[in-house]
């Protein structure tokens, strides 16, 4: 039989349904690597609380940490004491560069989300666009780096696509909703083409153009591929979203993990940087949790 | 002749539309005892403020001590050497006795407060107005009558050349009264001034040198007391005769008991963990009767009334309505069952502060001005506010004025109304004329007989003997949380009653 | 007390009036000033389209904000709204849709999976009660501080809908439902009548009823009241089942305005609506407000976030703006009422 | 009033008695009864390494807590303490990297790239006086109840983190400056002994100087302290100074731990800092309470959070969890204090 291990899940938000799915999908593959206590911490979107559970897990004396830092920066002390406790640790969707000796990072990193959302603008209008920009929970490293891909994709082409309008829902369903629809209201000619930082703003965006019956007319892309809204790519309301893997991207660093601590094999490549794609109605099956649609 | 110590001139204020002064003047010598009168709104407490800097006059000048003085804030009033005893009660209730005294002026070093000197003289003046307490207990615990005594031990804690009472002895008892008045010799004898309000008009006889009365907010008149008699003060007072309380033919004898009492008993809560509360009370009530409670006070009184009243639990006894047991396990059963009362503390026990007359009069008679059980119909209470407005001549703008703007006597009267208005079988008035003028005394008095007569039983709580004497029909008298004596009015005297209320209660 | 000054000056005359605007209108005033302005930075800010936005997207708070009304006017608070309400949305969400199982199918709108709209908000208010039940009975029974009784119920009601949901939404309701977010009756959205009728019965119970005046007197100074032989304690438990009520009926009109639910719903309402009721001129030392205060408040604070959204303000300096003009807001009236009442 | 009834039952000899840990017994007990429940379901919750991560773990917070118990005294309440965290740690970063340009540089350690920690800290604290004083005035000059004001401020700062920081963490200082959060003396990390060392200093100032006594008067009764001569205003004022001061030390200690300031720390520190506060037995009324309590109030949160992370309990539950034991352990207290009172 394996070896026993004990290791700690830490995400930095369990509120969050795409950090949800990263952890769902890690425990998974951890009970199907079999014999395998799993201690699962949420962060709660609050670097003091992550670092505390990373403490309490090497109090613990768990075999390994996969996490998925709640800031770069801020956890980095954390993640430190943990190697220096001689506790292997696993970086997933955000890599922490500031310390030495983590074991591998696994991630897509956000920003080439961001430019992978850009892109999917500009192969839809080759000509140019009006884009409406739904930016994230401000001063987060998602909604920074996201929005920032964004940028990258687009700004140098700003003779062609402009931002027509930015600002913040919050990652929140409500407000991307009643923020969509008072930018709508502010504008003569509705956008070409809404990106959303997360699928929750797409999807509450979606809700404000149903009321102004702009569906499908204004191009809406999302970020993450939620299931929900690859239903509503396959039903042609949303025109698009960001698929980031996470789920391979968790089960990737678990398995990476779980072979350090049993075998002592380290990973080939210290770096697995899955690219993100853009799932469309061409490509929808590209998008991981098709399945749990129904 | 020297000049005054204090001389107040046209001082004028006014609260929104309410003229609460129209230039006032008032002067007072160095080592008097100044008596300030008036009705229940005069102004008297107004002027009052405004000399110790809590409030500020629209107009007049203040001269103390032969300077203009513009006192901004109390700070200011008690650096120029006066202190003030405020009508209403200002304690920090969290804080202990002998913090209150000193509040502000801790002794100590530097910023430190030097705990052991701080009770040291706590002890030393609550000894001069004798309150026998814990100087740390919380002024929370105290019943209304200490904390005045914790005021006026304040008072005393500055050095002051002028000392304000505003009506220090409406809780108080002749024992403590007494005490008080020695007091204030002493500081006549020491030069000091004392600017005294009272509604006990034979207390001015007793230790006034010169008064001052007020009416509607205007100077009426002022004078030596040795001038004059307390018929003639009254008379300037109201500026109409008025009929002092007569007592009135004992009630035609009836049997029928409506509030009894079987040896009721409560162990002390905290602070003197098994001492007795009350114990073994016993006492009844009879249709139309009015009984009298005197005792010193902490004798026990109000926590009496308010075990009756399904206010704080008692350990044992038992309390009959009409001959079947009362199982009042909170005011709202008693009330259900035909008691009330009303408390002694007007502002921490009665008063909704912040809401207004119409408020805090119907609250607990809403049966009698709903519609439907649930609605509330406002020309119903209007016309209960009215009615009761006229009966105890209430000074107030209209229904809508918030109560805290009353005066002292006229939030009093508007709690009597309160409980007038429920019509229980059994009313339990704690202190019910505190602070209320001479004219409204009478008027309360007669209002008690009238009830009486229609059947209510009546017990009352008075501090005030010549009141109790005036009203009761019997008379038992408390000390230390046990009922010392009982008598017929009319066979009772003054001293008779002070030596029951002073003898060793456990012989009793 | 500063804060006790600031709250007697305020509103303390409406409650026993008929709606007494004189007393409101400092904040009513406050309010134009800053329409007057967005519509003349923005002239889109005064159309009929972003007025009716603006309503339906406040009508939501504005639910909450009326229960927080009853719970503040008694000296007390709840922190727990924003947690009831992501439970109640989810429980009418799993009504309405059959359970998990299809939690993500888009529905064809047409027919419900589940049951009709009608069970879904039955149980979203019931869920609601039953939370504020729990709570009050914790306050006035253990007497546990309401701020702390709420603040436990603000973990563990959110705890529950994690668990209940596993973190992820459930979405897609049949037309019937979102009609109760997303209908109109005439150019009037649905949810901002569900929010008009409540304030009016709102203010009818707090102005004209018994049970109204009995909160005010909790609320002015409770050992009075319980001497007065008010039932000081059910007095007090009901006000927290209010506000269960509305977080329930706020929950199944979110869910219906978003057509879907989600754990993380309502996450910070809490603050917000307090400052709504704030705003409004009721005292957190209990005894003094009024609904139409609270509406205002309400509206007030739609109007920032919508304005400032439309003259396209960055996000950072939106939240300062907000900051600064809140309490502007509270400052101007405190100053107008003081000089009306010559202290 | 049942939360004053509750409020006052707690703590009330501490403030008129020098330390009196007969009246904290209740809090403590059950912390005793926690802690013994944990160690016994997880044998390595006991070990020194572990409570002493538990102690530095919840100094920041207990930092924070010493000012709010000021504040909550006065019968106030600061909402903005983490916003001014945030805007307080990141100046203070900036002051110890010498501006923005080298923000993520993870620094050699060695050498500071711009001044040393002493200036970091000094800004970071002199920021947090700043925006104290500027919310005091608003609530004493213009009598805005402080829920507005600091309500206010929380968004206010907030906005001006993010705009000064353009929404990015700061990283990597120097280790001198790192040594305050991460460091040792002995066994005992830093962060704890600056907590124990002010706590100590805010007890000695609330129990035994005038100005302690003061702020327990105006807490207990505005009114009487006005009339006896108190300046009311200036007492006011400096709780709010106060609790910016120790959000300012907070922010530098908490970037010290985390070799890092970032825009959104301290998001949501408020509640849970009030929290801690209140276990502790201070009452949201104002006049009583201490800060013996508010230490036992903060070291059951955190014994609380790591527990139930070393139990691995699932984390939805332990949110449930946390909410019921925070309930229950004031629950108890009250229960205690209402039997020793036998009323
Ligand atoms: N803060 C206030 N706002 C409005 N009116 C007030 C205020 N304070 C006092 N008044 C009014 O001013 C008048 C004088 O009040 P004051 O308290 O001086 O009377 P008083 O002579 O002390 O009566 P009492 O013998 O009952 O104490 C009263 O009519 C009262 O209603
Ligand atoms: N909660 C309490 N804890 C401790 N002592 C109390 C408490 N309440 C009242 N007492 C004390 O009980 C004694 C009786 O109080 P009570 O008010 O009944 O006296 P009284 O006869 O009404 O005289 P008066 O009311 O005029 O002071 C007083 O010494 C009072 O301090
Ligand atoms: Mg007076
Ligand atoms: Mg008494």
């Amino acid at each position: 039989a394996d070896k026993h291990l004990t290791i700690m899940l830490s995400s930095p938000d369990l509120a969050f349904p795409f950090s949800v799915h990263i952890m769902k999908e890690m425990q998974d593959e951890a009970a199907k690597l079999g014999n395998i206590d799993v201690v699962v911490s949420d962060g709660q979107r609050n670097s003091s609380k992550q670092s505390a559970d990373i403490e309490a897990a090497i109090t613990k004396g768990v075999d390994g940490i996969v996490i998925s830092p709640n800031d770069s920066a801020a956890l980095a002390p954390a993640i430190q004491e943990a190697i220096d406790a001689k506790i292997p640790v696993v970086t997933v969707d955000r890599s922490v560069d500031s310390v030495k000796g983590i074991l591998a990072h696994v991630g897509a990193d956000n920003v080439k989300g961001g430019e992978v959302q850009g892109e999917l603008i500009i192969k839809l209008f080759p000509n140019g666009a009006n884009v409406m920009n739904l930016q994230g929970q401000p001063g987060t490293s998602a909604a920074i780096d996201r929005n920032k891909g964004l940028h990258n994709a687009l700004d140098p082409l700003a003779t062609k696509y402009k931002f027509v309008f930015e600002d913040t829902a919050g990652f929140d369903r409500a407000k991307g909703l009643s923020v969509t629809e008072s930018a709508l209201a502010s504008m003569g000619t509705p956008p070409d083409a809404i990106a959303a930082a997360n699928d929750d703003m797409a999807l509450g965006a979606l809700e404000a153009l149903k009321g102004r019956e702009l569906t499908g007319k204004v191009k809406l892309i999302g970020f993450d591929a939620l299931p929900e809204s690859l239903g509503k790519v396959r039903d042609g309301s949303m025109t698009g979203t960001i698929e980031q893997m996470p789920g391979k991207q968790g089960r990737q660093a678990v398995d990476i993990l779980v072979a350090f601590a049993r075998d002592g094999k380290a990973p080939e490549n210290k770096i697995t940087l899955l690219t993100p794609v853009a799932v469309t109605k061409d490509n929808l099956n590209a998008g991981e949790r098709l399945g749990e649609l129904k | 002749m020297s000049q005054p110590l204090l001389q107040m001139n046209g001082i004028t204020k006014s609260f929104g539309g309410i003229s609460a002064l129209r230039s006032v003047d008032l002067r007072v010598d160095a080592g008097e005892v100044h008596a300030l009168l008036g009705e229940n709104g005069a102004g008297k407490s107004t002027l009052l403020k405004i000399l110790s800097g809590a409030q500020l006059p629209d107009d007049g000048e203040v001269t103390f001590l032969g300077v203009k003085a513009a006192f901004n804030s109390p700070q200011d009033a008690q650096r120029c050497g006066i202190a003030t005893i405020y009508q209403e009660l200002t304690l920090v209730p969290g804080m202990s006795i002998a913090e209150n005294i000193f509040l502000g002026r801790e002794p100590g070093w530097a910023n430190l407060v030097n705990w052991r000197r701080l009770v040291n003289q706590a002890k030393g003046l609550m000894a001069r107005v004798g309150l026998e307490k814990d100087p740390l207990a919380p002024a929370r615990d105290l019943s209304v009558a200490e904390q005045q005594l914790v005021e006026i031990a304040r008072a005393l804690s500055m050095r002051s050349k002028l000392i304000i009472m505003d009506e220090p002895t409406a809780a108080l008892s002749n024992a403590e009264v007494d005490r008080l008045f020695d007091i204030v010799s002493g500081f006549k004898a020491d030069g000091l001034s004392v600017i005294f309000v009272t509604h006990r008009l034979e207390e001015v006889m007793r230790v006034c040198d010169r008064f001052t009365i007020l009416r509607d907010g205007r100077f009426v008149c002022d004078g030596n007391v040795a001038d004059t008699s307390i018929d003639a003060i009254i008379h300037h007072m109201v500026g109409r005769e008025i009929t002092a309380t007569q007592r009135r033919p004992a009630p035609a004898a009836t049997d029928a008991v409506v509030l009894r009492v079987e040896h009721l008993s409560r162990r002390r809560g905290a602070e003197g963990l098994n001492a007795m509360a009350l114990s073994d009370i016993s006492l009844e009530v009879r249709r139309g009767e009015i009984l009298g409670i005197a005792g010193l006070v902490g004798s026990g009184r109000t926590e009496t009334a308010r075990a009756i009243f399904g206010a704080d639990p008692f350990d044992s006894g038992k309390v009959f309505i009409d001959g079947v047991l009362l199982h009042a396990t909170s005011p709202q059963d008693a009330i259900r069952q035909g008691i009330g009362l009303v408390p002694e503390d007007r502002k921490q026990q009665a008063l909704f502060l912040s809401l207004s007359i119409r408020a805090n009069l119907t609250v607990a008679a809403h049966d009698r001005v709903s519609r439907l059980g649930v609605f509330i119909d406002s020309n119903a209470e209007d016309t209960l506010i009215a009615q009761y407005r006229k009966l105890l001549r209430i000074r107030m703008v209209g229904p809508e004025q918030i109560v805290s703007d009353l005066s002292g006597g006229n939030q009093q009267k508007v709690i009597l109304a309160r409980w007038l208005a429920l019509g229980p079988k059994v009313l339990i008035v704690d202190e019910p004329t505190r602070g209320i003028d001479v004219g409204a005394k009478a008027e309360v008095h007669n209002l008690l007989f009238q009830m009486a007569s229609t059947g209510i039983a009546i017990v009352v709580i008075s501090s005030e003997l010549p009141e109790v004497l005036a009203i009761s029909d019997r008379i038992i008298t408390m000390r230390e949380g046990r009922v010392t004596g009982e008598v017929q009015a009319d066979a009772a005297s003054p001293e008779m009653l002070m030596a029951l209320m002073t003898v060793d209660a456990v012989a009793a | 007390m500063v804060q006790v000054t600031a709250g007697e000056a305020i509103g303390r005359r409406p409650q026993f009036r008929p709606i007494n605007v004189a007393a409101r209108f400092a904040p009513v005033l406050f309010l134009v000033v800053l329409m007057i302005g967005f519509s003349i930075l923005e002239p889109r800010f005064l159309t009929a389209l972003n007025l009716f936005n603006v309503l339906r997207q406040v009508s939501i708070y504005g639910l909450l904000a009326i229960g927080m009304t009853f719970v503040i006017l008694t000296a007390g608070i709840d922190l727990s709204i924003g947690s009831i309400l992501a439970m109640a949305g989810l429980v009418a969400a799993m009504v309405a849709k059959g359970g998990l199982d299809n939690r993500f199918s888009v529905g064809d709108g047409s027919a419900s999976l589940g049951l009709g709209w009608e069970f879904a908000a039955l149980a979203a208010i019931g869920v609601g009660v039953a939370a504020g039940l729990v709570q009050g009975f914790a306050i006035t029974r253990f007497k546990v501080p309401p701020f702390v009784v709420t603040l436990g119920g603000m973990s563990a009601f959110r705890g529950a809908a994690l668990l209940f949901s596993g973190g992820g939404p459930v979405s897609g309701f049949d037309d019937a439902f979102v009609w109760w977010g997303q209908g109109k009756v005439g150019p009037v959205p649905v949810p901002v009548l569900i929010f008009v009728l409540f304030a009016v019965i709102a203010h009818i119970t707090l102005s004209y009823t018994r049970y109204g005046r009995q909160i005010y007197a909790v609320g002015g100074n409770p050992e009075a009241a319980r001497l007065a032989g008010l039932n000081v304690r059910k007095i007090i438990l009901s006000v927290y089942v209010i506000t269960g009520f509305f977080s329930g009926l706020g929950a199944f009109v979110l869910a219906a305005r978003l057509n879907s639910a989600e754990a993380v719903a309502g996450t910070g309402f809490e603050l917000t609506v307090i400052a709504s009721v704030v705003i409004g001129g009721t005292s957190l030392f209990g005894g003094t407000g009024t609904i139409f205060g609270t509406v205002i408040g309400t509206v007030l604070i739609g109007v920032l976030l919508n304005g400032l959204v439309l003259l396209d303000v960055s996000a950072y300096v939106q939240q300062i703006i907000i900051g600064v003009i809140i309490v502007l807001a509270v400052a101007f009236d405190t100053f107008v009422k003081s000089r009306r009442r010559a202290l």
